[in-house]
């Protein structure tokens, strides 16, 4: 492979940029819900990066669905599995971010961090 | 002030990536690969029975993280629940849905309960399981529950459908520790035979617990947010 | 047979049992919990004697690792595993009286979970199954920060919501860079398989893993929510928070040096950073007029001594820093717990408000002090021991780094005490203000009795606590126990 | 494939940074789903068909609903406040 430009950089590329760029948004964004928007951008970068660990060039999904199937044509199932549950928890900690959310805006009638001014931020 | 130090730890951090990328991620030789998932892959027919090798690490040889997972989801909804909990009255709709929609509606909920059934039963064999499944069947409730004023959600059932489902997967796993097998989680049913429904010894067991969790739990979260007034 | 799992199950068990059955016996499921607990002192007291020889390695679904997940519980683990249930057993205890209102069995779920989160986070074996545990453990918190309803309850959890994904977010990265490099994520088989690994990229994945652990065991930069967070959480949450769950995280990453990684170069780093953990804590504790401010950021404080104590590179310094956390456990579970009921006496957060309490509420205020002179470092207390010991493990490495480092805690000692007899002046001297001011009732006074009993009748005990937290170090400066997984 | 792959990768960096710029809440929410559907894209295509169905069911479609909720909830108040 003399091109560069391989799959795992593209996929690289990817993970890297969405969570910088989720990283990005949570650290500048004065609006509470769009942290969160960055919150799941960053995660979707990571469940990226941990699938490209296990990709293997041109090799297929790890299920035997026929027996022509060889493990040696196969990807790597164990990274896929563990993105299965950082996706379920990405999904609980934005909602109940979210739901934290609506409650402080309930008592304080804003999304603004730098108009919240209860504690320090 | 906290914009400038945010943006010089960003700066900071895309260098440090970037460092990581040149020297870490170099794409690694294929052949050279060794790893725990192509062991599994290696042994998860014979061991398992399972079709799918991703149902087979998700539920049996990473099952306790599965467990932490539907925690995670549980401790989500419970917490949606504490925080919406002093505004939790019953609100009336008032809101007149169509005849086509609530028709509509009734009809599709035994379609998509059925289809996400279906991708959870078929969790070993196909690509799916209990988390999309689960998502699925969670769907259908939202449609019924969003259109027709007469169906009302029964919080108390949903909650005490998540522990049950809890207290099930654990119960599967216990039978595991204090049985034949001496470990948590251990297989003890027959695997059966290889890619039917019917096999995999209790992998579709744990993953229709899993769903029928996950289910309750994502329906719970979403009324919880959005009932609450 | 005694099997560490249930150390994770019976917790989590309960939890799912209480959501089934909350419904039917409402208030009364706390007794249900509390059995729990106790259940669980008596597995993990019962598992301490079993894992000082060699550890125990449970297999989890019937599967040897490292494809599988197992928890391998050394001393340390053990030793962590009964700080947990004891402390959590009291907090326990003392909530009882103290959560009040209408869904008082959520606040048990949420609490066993917690209790879950930290044993798993302990006890396991597996790194993925650690970001898990992680995960349960902070949710579990940030619920239960926000649990009290209150506007500054709800802005703590949320800072805290967020910092601590951001943490998460590095935390799986150092997972995902782990499994590409190594291709496994058993803990043993990674620090094995690590020796080939070049020293830069492991110290690259390191600095990943301690910046996202960091967040939870609020080290330096990344503290910021903690002041928030503890001094918002009902005062039951705040003693857990402070008590164990920043201590099991600061844990985590030095077993990762340690063990798994193996890279004690950047302990140097380490300790300098815990005496500026250390010194930002006491010098901010110093200005503050609300009382739970004052405690967390002693927690703050106290939390870069253990961190310096632990990274000085010794199986003295790591024996001692375990000492540091038992007493940092009971000390601050006492000053919490009776802030909580002062508060609650009070209806006021400020101090100042305080004068003559101790007429009052004499028992707790003598608690009180009982716990500060613990804190700080006062001999017989069991805190006078531990701070000895982690001051001579520091100057018999000789060089002059350490040296200068113990003049610097010795500083924050100072601090550390000036502010605290501020408080304990306003208690004793003036007259009552406040009206209608009474005593704690029996059993909020007991669970912090018993913590008193711990640091008061420490010193008894001491050769066996020392031994203790000697094979706990043992097993994390020798590697041994990592070595007979396989 | 490679290029396809790196066209989609374009496609969703663009999208990510465009929400910085997005002053619409609910457009950013919108844009965050168009991510999320390309990345469950990407999955599939880099051989991942489970991670591939979870992301499309949980990232995309009931994260946008979640979010879509507390949009409202947020919104509807603020108006009551001006009024």
């Amino acid at each position: 492979m003399n091109s560069i430009i391989t799959i795992s950089t593209v996929l690289n590329t990817a993970s890297m940029g969405l969570i910088i760029l989720g990283l990005f948004i949570i650290f500048t964004q004065k609006n509470l819900i769009k942290m969160v928007i960055g919150l799941g951008l960053a995660d979707t970068g990571v469940n990226i990066l941990l699938v490209s660990t296990g990709y293997i060039e041109g090799n297929t999904a790890p299920i035997f669905s026929n027996t022509s199937l060889k493990i040696s044509q196969m990807v790597d199932p164990v990274p896929q599995a563990l993105v299965l549950t950082s996706i379920v928890i990405g999904f609980g900690v934005s909602a109940l971010a979210l739901a934290l959310i609506i409650r402080l805006f309930e008592k304080t009638g804003t999304l603004d961090t730098s108009k919240i001014r209860g504690l320090k931020w | 002030m906290r914009k400038l130090l945010s943006i010089v730890l960003l700066a900071g951090f895309i260098f440090y990536f970037a460092t990581l990328t040149g020297g870490l991620l170099i794409p690694s030789n294929s052949s050279e690969r060794s790893s725990v998932g192509l062991d599994i892959l290696s042994r998860t027919a014979n061991e398992t029975g399972s079709a799918n090798a991703v149902t087979s690490v998700v539920v049996l040889y990473r099952g306790f993280d599965t467990l932490g997972e539907v925690t995670v989801l549980f401790l989500a909804a419970l917490g949606i629940s504490v925080f919406m909990k002093s505004t939790s009255k019953v609100r009336k709709r008032t809101l007149d849905q169509s005849f086509i929609l609530k028709t509509g509606s009734r009809l599709l909920f035994p379609l998509m309960f059925l289809f996400g059934f279906y991708i959870i039963v078929h969790g070993h064999i196909t690509p799916g399981g209990g988390f999309p499944g689960g998502v699925i069947i969670a769907t259908g409730f939202f449609i019924v529950l969003l259109t027709s004023e007469s169906v009302e959600f029964n919080k108390t059932l949903m909650s005490v459908l998540e522990g049950l489902a809890g207290l099930t997967f654990i119960g599967l796993g216990l039978v595991g520790l204090f049985g034949s097998g001496n470990s948590f989680l251990q297989n003890f049913l027959p695997l059966g035979k290889f890619n039917t429904v019917f096999s995999a010894g209790i992998i579709p067991v744990i993953y229709a617990v899993v769903g029928i969790k996950v289910a309750a739990e994502l329906s719970s979260v979403v009324f919880a947010m959005k009932e609450s007034k | 047979m005694v099997n560490p799992i249930l150390l994770i199950l019976i917790p989590l068990g309960t939890a799912f049992l209480i959501s089934t059955v909350a419904g039917a016996l409402k208030n009364s499921t706390k007794y249900i919990a509390f059995l729990a607990l106790l259940a669980n002192v008596w597995i993990s007291i019962s598992l301490l004697p079993k894992v000082l020889d060699h550890p125990v390695n449970v297999i989890i679904a019937g599967i040897k690792p490292p494809v599988g997940i197992n928890l391998l519980v050394g001393p340390m683990g053990a030793i962590f595993s009964i700080i947990i249930s004891v402390a959590g057993v009291l907090v326990l205890l003392y909530s009882f009286k103290y959560i009040e209102g209408e869904s008082q069995s959520k606040y048990y779920t949420l609490f066993l979970l917690l209790i879950t989160g930290a044993q798993g986070m302990i006890l396991t074996g597996d790194v993925f199954n650690l970001f898990v545990f992680f995960e349960i453990l902070a949710i579990s918190s940030y619920i239960l920060v926000g649990y009290s309803g209150d506007r500054n309850g709800f802005e703590a959890a949320v800072k805290y919501l967020i910092l601590g994904s951001v943490g998460s977010v590095f935390i799986l990265v150092a997972i995902a860079l782990i499994y590409q490099e190594t291709g496994t994520l058993n803990m043993a088989d990674i620090a094995g398989k690590f020796a080939l690994v070049a020293s830069g990229k492991k110290m690259m994945i390191l600095l990943f893993f301690i910046t996202g652990m960091g967040v939870e065991a609020a080290i330096f930069p990344l503290n910021s929510w903690l002041p928030d967070a503890h001094s918002s959480a009902p005062s039951s949450i705040s003693a857990v928070l402070s008590g164990f769950v920043i201590e099991v995280a600061l844990v985590v990453i030095i077993k990762f040096v340690y063990t798994i990684f193996a890279m004690t170069e950047v302990l140097q780093y380490l300790s300098l950073v815990g005496v500026i953990t250390l010194l930002v804590g006491e010098f901010a504790a110093f200005n503050q007029g609300n009382i739970k401010r004052v405690l967390a950021y002693s927690s703050i404080g106290q939390i870069g001594l253990i961190l310096f104590a632990m990274s000085l590179n010794s199986e003295a310094g790591l024996s001692a820093g375990m000492m540091q956390i038992v007493n940092h456990t009971a000390s601050k579970s006492i000053l919490f717990l009776v802030a909580g009921y002062m508060i609650k006496r009070t209806g006021s957060y400020q101090f100042s408000d305080y004068k003559g309490i101790a007429k009052k509420m004499p028992v707790s205020s003598f608690l009180f002090v009982l716990g500060v002179l613990s804190l700080v470092g006062v001999p017989p207390f069991l805190g006078f021991f531990s701070k000895l010991n982690i001051i001579i493990a520091a100057l018999s490495s000789g060089n002059v780094f350490n040296t200068v480092m113990v003049f610097l805690i010795l500083l924050g000692t100072i601090i550390e005490s000036v502010y605290f007899l501020k408080i304990i002046q306003i208690f004793y001297i003036g007259e009552p203000v406040k009206e209608g001011v009474k005593e704690a009732p029996f059993f909020a006074v007991l669970p912090i009795a018993l913590f008193a009993v711990v640091i008061l009748l420490g010193f008894l005990v001491l050769p066996e606590i020392k031994d203790y937290a000697g094979s706990a170090a043992a097993e994390l400066f020798t590697k041994i126990q990592m070595a007979q997984v396989f | 494939m490679l290029y396809l792959l790196s066209f989609l990768v374009l496609v969703m960096l663009s999208v990510g940074i465009a929400i910085i710029f997005v002053k619409d809440i609910l457009n950013a929410v919108i844009l965050s789903t168009v991510v999320s559907l390309i990345a469950s894209v990407i999955f599939l295509f880099i051989a991942a068909p489970d991670v591939a169905i979870t992301e499309a069911a949980i990232g995309a479609a009931l994260t946008t609903v979640v979010f879509v909720i507390a949009i409202k909830r947020t919104k509807i108040k603020a108006t009551i406040k001006k009024e």
